[in-house]
């Protein structure tokens, strides 16, 4: 009893979206489940399981924050990309040639001193795929999705994110298929920096709009992103 | 239809709280479902709306404590029954029990690199653009039964069309079978003290992407 | 709170189902959970409005999922914890493991009858009510992390003030232990095409029980 | 597996709110739950349980809807108190002499051929306990307390309640310490009835506004309410 009630009760253990992530005895009867759900699909002609594993694979090793990284840390170096960017994601980041080409309705929003944007599905979870991969479980989550967009200001609290009352919080709240990621605010000290070191401080949390890009301080002298 | 999943605003779900260096998968299900739901998408057995609109429908109580990727599995079972591509005898049996129905495309091995890049919900406008960017909108107060991409949070809502976005295919019927009807689709700002009220940061800006027929003017 | 105890207008719960020839309770210990609160609120443990926030603060989805009495249940815990009339190690061993600590007052039996009566929540107004019936008002559009009984469906709406209820108890302050501070209450009338668009019922009309610090002029 | 899904998400299926009372070895762990509190309470000498044992017999026996049946059928059958109750309900109810007294704030509203009431509480469960007893199921659940100030008439006819569309549907949310009663419209054919057999007419859910009052011909002969 005493066990439930803690889990259950103490002051702010909403614990209505801990559970992420199926767990124990869950685990396989989900696991079963989906499993029967693929025998059925694959027997039945609909889905063929190669192309199953090719597309597990491509979400697991290419498609990634990196993707993203790698055009911010573009249109940090290069003024001309970064205007394309903000004038077109879809053909600016098109033209890098990931594996998950963007389609169109990508859009890329500019942190300024004066301004700092976030990201929010509010409705369900949608999320630029093609650039920063699978969003993670947090993104996905009552708690964001919820508060976001009205109180973005504790949300940033909550990844250690403190902005000047004066900045302006601009919230994207994803409600069709346009796809937005942050063009975040590129830190100061690392002026002649190559495009794949300063990729190394683009973090999947800065390009969503709950971080901050990381310092040009914070890096080991060297050191790059794989 | 206003329903759990419509989550913006709501202040009871306690704090964020990132994993760190979370995988991309946490099992080797949910990489299968997630590859499913591609595939049967590519397929054209549903479109996005469709898909969107099943979630929605999940009990509350499921949509709140079920994870992401089992969500997914339930949603993509409720479609196939629904459609009639797979039977209830089937989901019970765990195995095929007839053959398949014809879906216009299978996503094989070769066709993945297509099948990876985002399709385009462009369309054609069959009418010009109502409104311009910095015209002054209000958002309807509409509470259909059906699928919306309007959420409650804002509506009736006075806000400042910043971007002409092109027309896409309305989802608020794309959702419940009945064609694309394309619509001119804006990002419409709001300043957070007409969301919130007087109380609300003033430096709080928050846009939805907003359907034309979501829209009137003030 | 904006949480899922606001229900008002959600569409995602299904059919109502009344119970045919429905017991006063359904089970012995639902009766023992009336009469404990019951027995607690006489003796002035808490006050109303802290016990109804107290049920606001259950995770959503324990909201969602538990019987009505069992919420009272964890409800009830919860309240004697923060309260400290029972502690942690308590709840876990099953018995008291030191004395209560002392209340206003003690429901014994011969109190039972004067306890069945319902309080009065009418107090004396420290100023004249700024409404009269048939005045216009718009509801405020509030958004408290804390108790409020202003529910989302009815801010920032017009309505006409139906009745003057006298001077009541504010349960926004009381629920969070700060004092009563006594507000004029107002049945407030809103037509349905106000609250939910212009497709509602023209024949809908909904009120809501306003206290003054809800309420602006139009 | 099956079950599961039988049971889960079939349309219309929504069971979020299906699970009025807690069931199989929910009942033993809520049961043993519900014994210890009353131990620590009865302990520490917060609770008597002579008293509780009084509260539960009194709303099992004396407190219900039969108070606010006789409230009906007297302000049916008696012009002067109709308007009393109507004037100030807390005053005529009380003046009957309930076990359980009313408390202030207690208002009647009246049906007519023009408007029909219908009382909810969408934030919790507000009800008069005292003139209707303790609140059925279906009062306290989220189907009704969500729809009923949205969709009204669609949870009326899930009461087999049609009323004409010209009739206003008069929805009270019971946000504050006012309880509402519904006075229901008197049924035809009952003239010169007695208020012992017109109470025999006056359901709970007419007096919730979810239902209509018996209509005097379903009423064999000579029976009257217990």
């Amino acid at each position: 009893m005493s066990q439930e009630h803690a889990d259950h009760h103490h002051d702010g253990d909403h614990h209505g979206d801990r559970q992420h992530h199926a767990q124990g005895s869950d685990v396989s009867a989900i696991q079963l489940r989906v499993r029967a759900l693929e025998s059925i699909l694959t027997e039945k002609g609909y889905v063929d399981a190669a192309a199953l594993d090719l597309i597990i694979e491509a979400y697991e090793t290419r498609i990634g924050p990196h993707n993203g990284a790698r055009a911010v840390a573009k249109a940090w170096a290069d003024p001309a990309f970064k205007r394309a960017l903000l004038d077109d994601a879809t053909a600016a980041v098109g033209s890098l040639g990931f594996t998950s080409r963007v389609g169109d309705h990508l859009v890329a929003v500019e942190n300024t001193q004066r301004i700092h944007n976030m990201v929010v599905c509010t409705l369900c979870s949608c999320y630029p795929w093609e650039v920063l991969g699978l969003p993670p479980t947090w993104y996905k989550s009552a708690p964001y999705r919820s508060r976001a967009v009205i109180d973005p200001r504790g949300v940033l609290a909550e990844f250690g994110v403190t902005l000047p009352a004066a900045t302006e919080i601009r919230v994207w709240d994803s409600t069709a298929e346009t796809r937005f990621m942050v063009l975040p605010l590129r830190p100061p000290g690392t002026e002649g920096w190559s495009e794949q070191k300063l990729a190394s401080l683009v973090t999947r949390d800065c390009m969503i709009g709950t971080g901050l890009a990381k310092s040009g301080r914070e890096m080991p002298p060297g050191e790059i992103a794989p | 239809m206003n329903g759990v999943h419509d989550m913006g605003g709501m202040q009871c779900f306690g704090p964020v709280e990132p994993e760190p260096n979370e995988p991309v998968f946490h099992s080797d299900w949910e990489a299968r479902v997630l590859a499913l739901n591609r595939a049967m998408g590519y397929a054209r057995a549903w479109n996005i709306d469709m898909s969107r609109a099943a979630i929605e429908n999940l009990p509350p109580d499921v949509y709140l404590t079920r994870s992401y990727y089992e969500k997914w599995a339930l949603r993509m079972e409720r479609l196939l029954l629904d459609l009639k591509l797979v039977d209830a005898d089937e989901i019970a049996a765990g195995r095929a029990l007839r053959p398949g129905r014809p879906l216009p495309r299978k996503l094989d091995a070769a066709a993945v690199a297509a099948a990876l890049t985002r399709g385009s919900y462009g369309r054609q406008p069959a009418a010009p653009a109502r409104f311009k960017t910095g015209d002054r909108v209000r958002t309807r107060n509409i509470n259909p039964l059906t699928h919306t991409r309007l959420p409650r949070y804002a509506r009736d809502r006075v806000g400042t069309i910043e971007c002409v976005r092109g027309c896409h295919v309305f989802p608020d019927l794309a959702a419940i079978g009945k064609g694309e009807n394309p619509q001119w689709l804006y990002t419409l700002r709001f300043d957070g003290r007409e969301l919130w009220g007087e109380s609300c940061d003033p430096n709080l800006k928050v846009s939805i992407e907003a359907f034309e027929p979501y829209l009137g003017a003030i």
